[in-house]
């Protein structure tokens, strides 16, 4: 093929070996002081309980439509966000409660949003699969499955067009993999050398469809060798583990705008959704042995209380506060009003929203 | 006659034409193992096995495409989208070539697809779940489209589809699927493009289809009760073909209209059909036709604003009452 | 005043806003090295770099969505659709993500993105290619839809437009490109939503926009010498936001409209204008709103029968006679 | 990653050597009759006098619209449409002439097409770009980038469906790989087992854009290890390579089910529609170099008269036939009446053009 470019097959980076025993010691994470150690763990257990109680609101019917948990796969977000710098973006797809509370939204915004409430984060215009939070970098929460993936796609272009070093990251399922969009954006990112890093959060299963049934191919993240990108696996249980993997990845977007395809391997505990059925298309067991062997709470927390970051006592205490701030952000939701029929047609303009400000004539809105 | 749920009749309808006729396949995202996201779909893969009733992956373009393809040779895929609002990013494959390959090829392709699928707001799902493309859709001469609003229609108007030899988009709605109704026990077609007069009245002909069927019924019941309005209820069941006479036929008994859609205002069916009826019946309308629609902004999520952004029976009693004052 | 072409009447549109906010990047497929594929973008590579002027790979939905990413973190991307006909491939970036983010948000995104590029029939390039997506894009509440008639207009809308803060859908017209018209020397900022009676007359009001303005204009004066008929012609310019007001004011004056575009029929533009014209100006009508609009069918190839198709001074006349007779 | 399946990993074969001397002693090749073997001429020299009369056609403005001429990509539509059985398929895009010529459709009735008369394949309805013979197993000739390429899956799917032997040739351009739908199909493609060849005739550009400036990647092909898909590539210059080549990839199509991707190396003379410019983006001597050296339908003549098969009358003999086949197209078209108004409605709907079977009521069209 005469003309046939390789533009970036001197990229190539060694795929991580997956669980390759504690990456505690890892530059990234034994960097971190015991207050940040003790932070992932936090935040991890804040994300659970968190979802425990939305799970509960919506058991009572305070919720509507869908509720998408992301129990059993806290790591993955807390992980990944915690190695956020100030030019670093996040956007991921509906289940995106953790990614929320991981880049430091206000958990009771977040529960009032769940309820429909004006003092949500979306003022009760998105629901669970749309939280957003520009001020810290975090782009949603989008409910149609790789959507979101040209806008990450995008976020990168951004940063590298005003010359930061920063990098986006955006998150998909292993079911997602297989949308136009996402094969769109990987060759444009490979094509342009745009800084983003492409996270395929593995959880096995799309809705109730396993990976070998939705993809073909050796491997998800192997894909980005189409592409010429370079791509790494890891596990997802492990925050250490997480944290080491992608900040390689991102350090090689920052610094050398070079994209990536990370797969992480996880699992979700509950059904695709609340009401939909969890174990039809597997086995009680196969949740039951993930839960006993990888809980990433119980892995880590077992990690710092043999690295003596933990005491049995901050384990309790971290646990009593998340409790509390769950049932605190229940409580702020719940006492919260809900939107009047006249906010359905705000927040639809920038325009309309800054009326001072209008330039343009004529009516927006018809009936 | 059996009494059904929208959702049986749907299965029936699927499992009689899965069984006539072997070039009948399904084919969507979690229809077999999983039984559907909306249980449309329970047992029939046990029912006709994994070469009829088909998993696919989540690409909506690709495997939709798919069946268009197919169906050129002959076979005739139902083809489920898990929510019509996926039809974003399958809009290439259903509008330029299912709607437009006959054309193309001056008449020699035929395309006997069936996309079916819930198309419907009110279960707090959001702005991008929420689609209701009928008049996006309807907008493409080659198609059809159907909007079934009770258990006996989905039945008799999707086993028409299914045999129809021109592409067919039939949409349903997930509140739908649980409410019941009579199905005949003997097999039933109801033909694509006929109306059906759904109630009977005198100073009002409220022209409407899908679930704003249920809530103009509603609606129409308080009018007669506590305003002594009497309403005539045509339900379109399709949108294209439309059966423009019955709704003529309505308009020139009541003098007055008012049309009702779960659509966005512009440019929506209703928008269509006042044109139609002005241009046809001018000199027939006591005063302006009237149309009760969304409430013109993105879906919401909040669960109690939604039921007031949709069309409902309060909305239908004041748009009604206005129609006539 | 100069006299531009429209298509340079764009690109001095472009040029402008380039050199006023370096946020303003315009990317596409060929816009770059090949100078546009309808040459629009020619010389903007030269003068910009290639940061600024950027081609794609054919992936409307991964750049697009990309320029609504980058939207959202304050570039102001200019996507050009080497036809709006490909926003089948990228209708959910446009119609899901560009549309909705402000509204999930609550109002925390903005997404001042345009997408431009032409959008009409005519030229003979078949089914795929000669979609008029005006009516299926303000269908989305949230977005802003231009259709230009002039050179003037373009450019002082596509100003707008650049700066504008929602995302806009500019389209533009292969045949009116080579179109001369007089356009200020000075900086021009056309408001969007503000509609131009390009003729005054009495006896009918012709609402209409794009290319048909054209038509109609042409039409008008044959109306006045060989009918003695007084057409007043109202370009809309854009159809979302509407500035029905100016629609109102003509309807009022003449009692007689003639709705002419260049869409398919069904749910059309003209469909949602006739609503809204008889529901407020009902008792100002002395007969029924008529309505020219494409020959209802895919775009035909054949180059003569294709000029049949679509609206056309001879169909714009009658269809005129017809609405005052 | 526990779950992961890699169900084609034993699938793949060699991909073929490019350019490994002279294909004609390749079993497929060897086994043509000489009228065999003239008739690939035949075809080709047939398709490029059918194209060379209908630029000048387009010069003198009889025909509207675009106009993609395929002169000097010949031999990969010849090669490979020759090699079709009675249950394989073929689907193009709209640089869709030599397919149509070379599954054996009649020049007037497409030249009769580019005219837009009634008596065009499509009526005059669907032009240059939108060539079908269903009877001839051809499915056109479709305009959106990418967009057959789900169909041509799905002509595949029907293939299996009815437990036929046989297969899809999806053919597409370098350019159209980067779009959604491409990798869409391929995905379905090789996780169901599907008897289709995807062809990226690969022309070194899309429209102005070199593969370079569009594709990222080791090379187009070789993305179909991403779905572990089979890939080859091959020249397109030469008609033994492209026969020798494909009849591989389509008897694992045919007979195992297994589908791939086949890239062959081919170039266009002309602009990329005959009205767009074809020296801005490359070089006049670039072009001349390939017609030179590389020259598809010279490269066989020139094989063909070496092994005795032609003779230079014959070589004269079908190329005036040829070209006299082009000129009674154009007469047959020039005298051939266009549609009229009314056939602009027909064609639309099955029912439309079958009224005595219509089983729908109601309104069809609208004014
Ligand atoms: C385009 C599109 N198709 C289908 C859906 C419905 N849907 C929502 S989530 C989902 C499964 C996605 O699975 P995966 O990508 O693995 O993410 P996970 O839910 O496991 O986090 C499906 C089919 C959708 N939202 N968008
Ligand atoms: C979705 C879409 N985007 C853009 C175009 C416009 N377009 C038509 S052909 C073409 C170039 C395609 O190049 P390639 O795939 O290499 O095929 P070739 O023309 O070389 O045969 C482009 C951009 C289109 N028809 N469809
Ligand atoms: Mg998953
Ligand atoms: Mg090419």
């Amino acid at each position: 093929m005469s003309n046939k470019a390789v533009p970036n097959a001197d990229k190539k980076v060694e795929a991580p070996v997956a669980c390759a025993g504690s990456h505690a010691s890892a530059p990234i994470n034994s960097a971190l002081s015991n207050e940040g150690k003790i932070e992932l763990h936090r935040k991890m257990v804040r994300i659970r309980r968190f979802e425990e109680r939305s799970l509960r609101a919506y058991q009572s019917k305070k919720i509507g439509g869908f509720l998408h948990l992301y129990i059993g796969q806290e790591a993955v977000a807390v992980g990944c966000c915690s190695l956020m710098g100030p030019n670093d973006h996040v956007i991921t797809a509906y289940r995106d409660h953790a990614h929320a509370i991981a880049v430091g939204m206000d958990t009771k915004a977040l529960m009032a949003e769940l309820y429909g409430k004006i003092t949500g984060c979306s003022k009760g215009k998105g629901g669970s699969m749309h939280y957003f939070a520009p001020s810290l970098n975090y782009w949603g929460g989008h409910g149609i499955v790789g959507g979101q993936i040209p806008l990450g796609t995008g976020l990168a272009y951004a940063v590298k067009y005003r010359k930061l070093k920063g990098a986006a990251m955006a998150f998909m399922g292993d079911g997602a993999v297989n949308q136009g969009a996402v094969h769109e954006a990987y060759n444009l990112a490979a094509l342009w050398n745009l800084p983003v890093v492409f996270v395929v959060e593995n959880n096995g299963y799309s809705m109730g469809t396993s990976q070998d049934r939705s993809s073909a191919g050796p491997g998800l993240a192997q894909r980005a060798e189409a592409y010429g990108m370079n791509w790494g696996t890891c596990f997802g249980h492990d925050v250490y583990e997480v944290r080491a993997t992608m900040d390689k990845f991102l350090t090689l977007a920052r610094e050398k705008n070079l994209p990536s395809v990370v797969e992480i391997d996880t699992y979700r505990y509950r059904g695709h959704s609340v009401a939909d059925p969890d174990k039809t298309y597997r086995t009680k067991e196969e949740i039951e042995e993930y839960r006993r062997t990888k809980d990433p709470i119980q892995v880590y927390q077992a990690a710092l209380l043999k690295e003596g970051v933990l005491t049995d006592a901050l384990v309790e205490q971290i646990n009593t506060e998340a409790v509390n701030e769950s049932e605190l952000a229940a409580e702020f939701a719940e006492m919260s009003p809900f939107p009047t029929v006249d906010d359905i047609q705000k927040d639809v303009y920038w325009e309309v929203d800054n009326p001072s400000q209008r330039t343009s004539k004529g009516r927006l809105f018809f009936d | 006659m059996a009494v059904l749920t929208y959702r049986e009749a749907i299965r029936a309808a699927l499992a009689e034409e899965l069984t006539r006729d072997e070039n009948v396949v399904l084919m969507g995202e979690e229809v077999a193992q999983f039984n559907g996201a909306y249980k449309v779909s329970e047992g029939l893969l046990e029912k006709f096995g994994p070469d009829r009733i088909v998993d696919t992956p989540i690409s909506e373009a690709g495997f939709i495409g798919m069946g268009v393809g197919a169906s050129m040779l002959g076979i005739r895929p139902v083809m489920e989208l898990m929510f019509w609002s996926f039809y974003s990013v399958a809009f290439d494959q259903i509008l330029n070539n299912a709607a437009n390959v006959r054309y193309m090829s001056g008449g020699l392709i035929n395309c006997p697809i069936v996309i079916r699928g819930p198309a419907n707001g009110g279960t707090n799902v959001g702005a991008t779940h929420s689609h209701t493309p009928e008049n996006v859709l309807a907008n493409h001469p080659g198609v059809k489209v159907i909007v079934p609003a009770t258990a006996r229609d989905a039945k008799g108007l999707l086993k028409s589809a299914i045999r129809d030899n021109d592409p067919c988009f039939f949409l349903e709605n997930t509140i739908l699927y649980g409410e019941k109704g009579e199905v005949p026990d003997t097999e039933e077609l109801i033909p694509l493009g006929l109306a059906d007069v759904k109630r009977t009245g005198t100073d009002l002909t409220i022209v409407t289809y899908g679930r704003c069927v249920l809530h103009s019924l509603a609606a129409a019941e308080v009018l007669e009760k506590d305003h002594d309005i009497s309403v005539e209820v045509v339900d379109l069941r399709t949108i294209r073909p439309l059966d423009f006479d019955t709704v003529l036929a309505s308009v020139k008994k009541t003098h007055r209209v008012l049309i009702v859609e779960e659509q966005k205002p512009f440019a929506s069916v209703g928008s269509q059909l006042a044109y139609m009826i002005q241009r046809e019946a001018f000199d027939e309308l006591d005063g302006p036709i009237h149309r009760l629609a969304t409430i013109d902004a993105p879906a919401i999520y909040s669960p109690p604003v939604e039921t007031e952004q949709l069309p409902n029976v309060p909305r239908v009693i004041k748009a009604a009452l206005a129609a006539v004052a």
